[in-house]
């Protein structure tokens, strides 16, 4: 046979998709916490008493010291921006469909920070340590978005 | 010469159905922290990590960073390696050549699965050709019923054969505190059992696990002052032979005849029935149980039934297979293969408890996954020449 | 100390856009016997094989089942990683360092045009705390730029830079996908991504496959008299949560190159290093890679560009071959790196060549925000 | 977010996610697609060293590690060397759905080859099927260039 049907050949494509349903599990700690912010709009980190990290998330485990985590401990609600984005491209990924601003928090009494999405500011307003507050929604499910953005702190 | 290695201690979480108390983190932390605590090593002793699963099973990318927080790899070299059902075992060959390669001293070999968090079947069906294989593949199923109906087409096998299969695995996990199904079932139950695939039925097959396994390996000389009696890689073997389910030959399992081979003769092994005290083999479901041995050459094609009936696999036979109660017991396939090689070393450390075999020298352990792939550990007491 | 290990060969792909006459098989074979030929070694003579590849990208679990026909493997030990080809290629070096083969053959393969990076980078995520927020790699990564950039006083144009630099350099390197003639000012004026990232801050995303071989130096010497010496590799990871860390520093690859260089026995590497290939995936994190790597001061990296150092001409040439800005083949991209400085100690980089490089390292980068590193420091 | 009690842990649910691919099929399966499509011809390839006819065509050779090139047609009839009936209903990833069950699956050597070709299998008469049957490809009469354009095959008469 001719060598040529190789480059006379049209290149086909195959459409398709991947969607095995996954079921997270969330495990005790997170569920903790995602549940006192459902029911108490409180925010709990975890603390190391080895090395006096506080983690939020919480974790179970220090993953510095690699030992139990200590005490439950609360933080914030508000905190400090770290660093942030404005997004300006479209995915039918972000929230609601709208391009998101992230921000990278440190709430008081944390020594880590927590990614979450920042509203009710202009992006060219936003400034590294600026106050941040958190903005709950309503009704809350025990999702990661019963935190529904933070926003700056109007005093 | 090479770098003398040995598995020096493991830890596996209690193995269940579902973990709802733990994400997978949690759950890599807490068989990572029993490994640590069987070995009193800490976090601080430890120079390398390895983990694996398959990606689609928990639907996460990148799981070597995503697990950071319960692998301990803060700070530390971190590998994620994965073959399908064969990642178990081959963590635990890259666990071997990453010590014996005189860059690592004690090294943490990590494989996780919750099988809970996604449909397995749907989520194994993904590692088939996307254009080709996957539209009318079935998972893990399908290809082991094909297989189970041309070795009792060869061999005039039959499913009471198989059967007796898991009547062994079942009744060993019963001594095994860690394994997920810990009930006996008789010849009838799984006989009766509910159709799956023809000829396999639900209690011919494995289930579906959440579980974690970690080993640590270490360099002779380091080894040694871990543990009084370590496990000495003797040698490992392995083979993925196909890309198209197609092309696979369904009589036996070439893959595993091939690495055995090479396997026994790399250690001197001329009679593995008589040689090799112990086998913790992946033996997804009961077929595997009768033709694998085979190819395993414990006997000649077609007569792993006799093997079977004649009570040589069982504990207290000639050579045992799957104290722990294999992988029809418990089948976090993440974990899998390297809960084979754990349990392997247990065998030989005489660490194994209620399910100890007496006396053994030599132990092997084996993976399968992928397409007809086959991965082989040996592990012994003695050092290698 | 470690016995030596060579690299005999090495093979790519064009990196193109949209490789979309050829499957992953065709990539890796046609990646595979340029490496062989390189390497003037047959495929009989090599005795295991290790694949990279990412089960995500490929949308396939065990994507490696897809090249194992096309990679050589039949009948032979073979294994995976799943990561960059960087980390593939440090697993292959040990299963000769531990005395179990003579020749490793590392092959990357990957298809961005086959998926959807957005989709594909969010999977990166943790489920339950951040994958809800819709975060992908650009997202992160700015959140990484814009907190690197205002520690230190980074500024846009020199991060500019680094695009004009590399988009050029990749003219000189027939398999970069994208050769641009760019200024400064093209690229300020670019569609904004995600603040301040811009769409010539970033990669492409591209195809291709990449193949190495390696040797235990006994068996390299029947095969070439140009091998090209691992002096030392390191890797090392960050903790996950991107809050955990401060993302202007990189730890990882500090404590990566600390490990590599120590082997190497390199005690000042911004002297005794003549070339660089590292994982420039966005222009910010060039900057922010060559600090890490010790080329220049914390917060320095700026400068360093501005200089004129990075350059083919300058003191320490940085990604001659046009990096990731030109051509990112994600779990492909680390390999290309280490190929590219094979090419460049051999004398064989043709139009992108440096005069006498003798000594070169190779930079690839898992996982968010530059999460886990592995640097090599090759050598003449 | 859905609960299990005491104590409350919760589960996160991907929904209804999903990742889309356009897997390339490359010139060699395009090829077989093209000759399936227009002609409800059957393509494979022929190694140039051992001389095995592989079917779907591909590339390489795995145990030659030999490039191919020499296309030929192969038979849509072939023997049934290995089947299964499907009785468990699964989750069909390409859909998310429950997959239809029970159905029958089988690998063919098809006439003028030396491997299998995978593909489902008619079931209405269990009895008839059997390792070593005869089987014949049944086309679909709109065919668009995938492994469907095969409905399935069946025991031929």
């Amino acid at each position: 046979m001719a060598y040529d049907w190789l480059q006379d050949t049209e290149p086909m494509v195959y459409e398709s998709r991947i969607q095995v349903p996954y079921s997270w599990s969330v495990g005790d700690t997170g569920s903790r916490f995602l549940t006192e912010i459902r029911d108490h709009k409180r925010i709990l980190g975890k603390r190391c008493e080895a090395c006096e990290s506080v983690y939020v998330p919480p974790r179970k485990m220090c993953p510095r010291c690699f030992v139990d985590t200590g005490p439950w401990v609360e933080v914030g609600p508000s905190g400090t921006l770290v660093a942030f984005t404005r997004v300006r491209y479209a995915s039918e990924l972000h929230p609601g469909h709208v391009p998101p601003t992230y921000g990278i928090i440190r709430l008081d009494g944390s020594t880590t920070g927590l990614v979450h999405l920042l509203g009710e500011v202009e992006p060219n307003a936003l400034r590294p340590e600026m106050r941040l507050e958190p903005v709950f929604r309503e009704p809350r499910t025990g999702h990661i978005l019963d935190i529904a953005y933070f926003r700056p702190t109007h005093r | 010469m090479a770098n003398r290695v040995a598995i020096v201690g493991s830890g596996q979480t209690h193995h269940r159905t579902r973990r709802l108390d733990v994400n997978g983190v949690e759950l890599i932390y807490e068989a990572t922290q029993r490994a640590l605590e069987d070995t009193g090593l800490t976090m601080k002793d430890i120079d390398g990590v390895i983990i694996g699963n398959m990606d689609h099973f928990e639907g996460i990318n990148y799981v070597d960073c995503w697990s950071i927080d319960g692998s301990g790899g803060w700070g530390k070299p971190t590998l994620k390696l994965t073959t399908g059902g064969t990642t178990g075992s081959t963590l635990a060959i890259a666990g071997y050549h990453m010590v014996a390669s005189g860059l690592f001293d004690r090294l943490l070999v990590i494989g996780w699965e919750k099988n809970s968090e996604s449909d397995t079947t749907a989520a194994i069906t993904t590692a088939f050709d996307p254009v080709w294989d996957r539209s009318v593949f079935a998972g893990a199923i399908s290809g082991l019923a094909v297989e189970a109906s041309v070795y009792m087409h060869t061999y005039g096998a039959t499913e009471r054969d198989a059967a007796r299969v898991t009547v062994r695995d079942r009744r060993h996990a019963c001594l095994n505190p860690f394994a997920h199904l810990r009930k006996e079932v008789t010849l009838e139950e799984v006989l009766s059992s509910p159709p799956l695939a023809d000829p396999l039925k639900l209690l011919d097959m494995c289930p579906r696990t959440d579980g974690a396994c970690a080993v640590i390996f270490a360099s002779e000389g380091v080894a040694e002052r871990i543990c009084p009696r370590p496990a000495w890689i003797l040698g490992t073997a392995n083979r993925h032979l196909y890309t198209y389910l197609g092309d696979a030959d369904y009589v036996g399992l070439k893959s595993l005849r091939h690495a055995s081979r090479e396997l026994y003769e790399k250690v001197g092994i001329r009679e593995p029935l008589k040689e090799i005290d112990v086998m913790e083999l992946y033996l997804p479901y009961s077929f595997a149980g009768l033709s694998w041995i085979e190819e395993l050459g414990l006997c000649p094609p077609g007569e792993g039934p006799r093997l079977l009936w004649d009570g040589v696999t069982d504990l207290g036979g000639e050579l045992p297979i799957n104290p722990s109660g294999g992988v029809i017991s418990c089948n976090p396939i993440g974990a899998t293969g390297l809960i084979r090689c754990a349990e392997a070393a247990l065998q030989v450390m005489g660490k194994a408890g209620e399910r100890q075999v007496p006396d053994v020298h030599v132990a092997l352990s084996s993976g399968f996954g992928g397409c007809w792939w086959s991965d082989l550990v040996m592990v012994g007491s003695t050092k290698p020449a | 100390m470690m016995d030596r290990i060579a690299i005999i060969g090495v093979g790519q792909t064009r990196q193109e856009r949209n490789k979309v006459h050829e499957t992953f098989a065709d990539m890796v074979f046609e990646a595979v016997q340029q490496a062989l030929e390189h390497a003037r070694i047959g495929i009989r003579e090599i005795d295991n094989v290790v694949t990279a590849s990412n089960d995500f990208w490929d949308g396939r679990t065990i994507s490696s089942m897809a090249v194992n026909d096309a990679c050589g493997s039949y009948d032979k030990n073979i294994s995976t990683v799943e990561g960059d080809g960087t980390f593939a290629a440090f697993y292959g070096m040990t299963r000769i360092l531990s005395g179990a083969y003579d020749t490793t053959l590392v092959v990357a393969h990957c298809k961005g045009s086959e998926s959807d990076a957005k989709h594909i980078t969010n999977a990166m995520f943790d489920p339950v705390y951040l994958r809800p927020l819709g975060l992908d790699n650009i997202s992160t990564a700015a959140m990484q730029a814009n907190r690197y950039m205002t520690r230190y006083g980074i500024t846009e144009e020199q991060c500019a830079l680094v695009s004009v630099k590399n988009h050029e350099n990749a003219y000189r390197n027939p398999n970069a996908h994208l050769p641009m003639r760019l200024t400064v000012e093209d690229v300020l004026r670019s569609r904004l991504l995600a603040d301040p990232i811009k769409l010539l801050d970033a990669s492409p995303v591209s195809d291709g496959a990449c193949a190495l071989i390696l040797a235990r130096e006994s068996a390299a010497a029947r095969y070439t008299d140009r091998p090209v010496w691992v002096r030392g590799v390191g890797y090392a990871a960050d903790p996950y949560h991107l809050g955990d860390r401060d993302l202007a520093d990189c730890d990882a690859l500090v404590a990566a190159a600390k490990r590599a260089y120590g082997m190497a026995g390199i005690a000042d590497p911004a002297e005794e290093i003549d070339l660089v290939e590292l994982y420039d995936a966005f222009s910010y994190q060039e900057l922010l890679w060559t600090e890490g790597l010790g080329l220049c001061g914390r917060g320095e990296g700026g400068k360093l560009a501005a200089s004129g150092a990075t350059r083919t001409d300058g003191s320490i040439p940085v990604n001659p071959s046009g990096g990731l800005l030109s051509a990112h083949t994600v779990t492909v991209a680390g390999l290309v790196r280490i190929a590219e400085a094979v090419l460049q100690i051999r004398g064989e980089a043709d139009q992108r060549q440096v005069p006498a490089v003798r000594t070169a390292v190779a930079h690839g980068v898992n996982g968010p925000c530059g999460q886990s590193h592995c640097v090599w420091v090759l050598g003449a | 977010m859905t609960q299990t009690s005491e104590p409350e842990r919760l589960v996160m649910h991907s929904g209804d996610a999903q990742q889309p691919f356009r897997y390339a099929v490359g010139r060699y399966g395009s090829r077989f697609f093209m000759a399936l499509r227009d002609e409800k011809r059957l393509l494979g390839i022929r190694c140039p060293r051992c001389r095995k006819v592989y079917v779907p065509p591909r590339q390489v050779c795995g145990p030659c590690f030999e490039r191919m090139e020499e296309l030929v047609e192969v038979a849509s009839t072939g023997t049934l060397v290995a089947y299964t009936i499907l009785r468990f209903s699964f989750l069909d990833p390409e859909t998310g759905k429950q997959k239809p069950v029970p159905y029958g699956y089988g690998f063919i050597q098809l006439d003028g080859s030396d491997n299998a070709f995978q593909h489902f299998i008619e079931i209405r008469d269990e009895a008839r099927i059997h390792i070593g049957a005869r089987m014949r490809a049944v086309f679909r009469d709109t065919r668009r260039g995938t492994l469907g354009d095969i409905r399935h095959f069946e025991v031929l008469a």
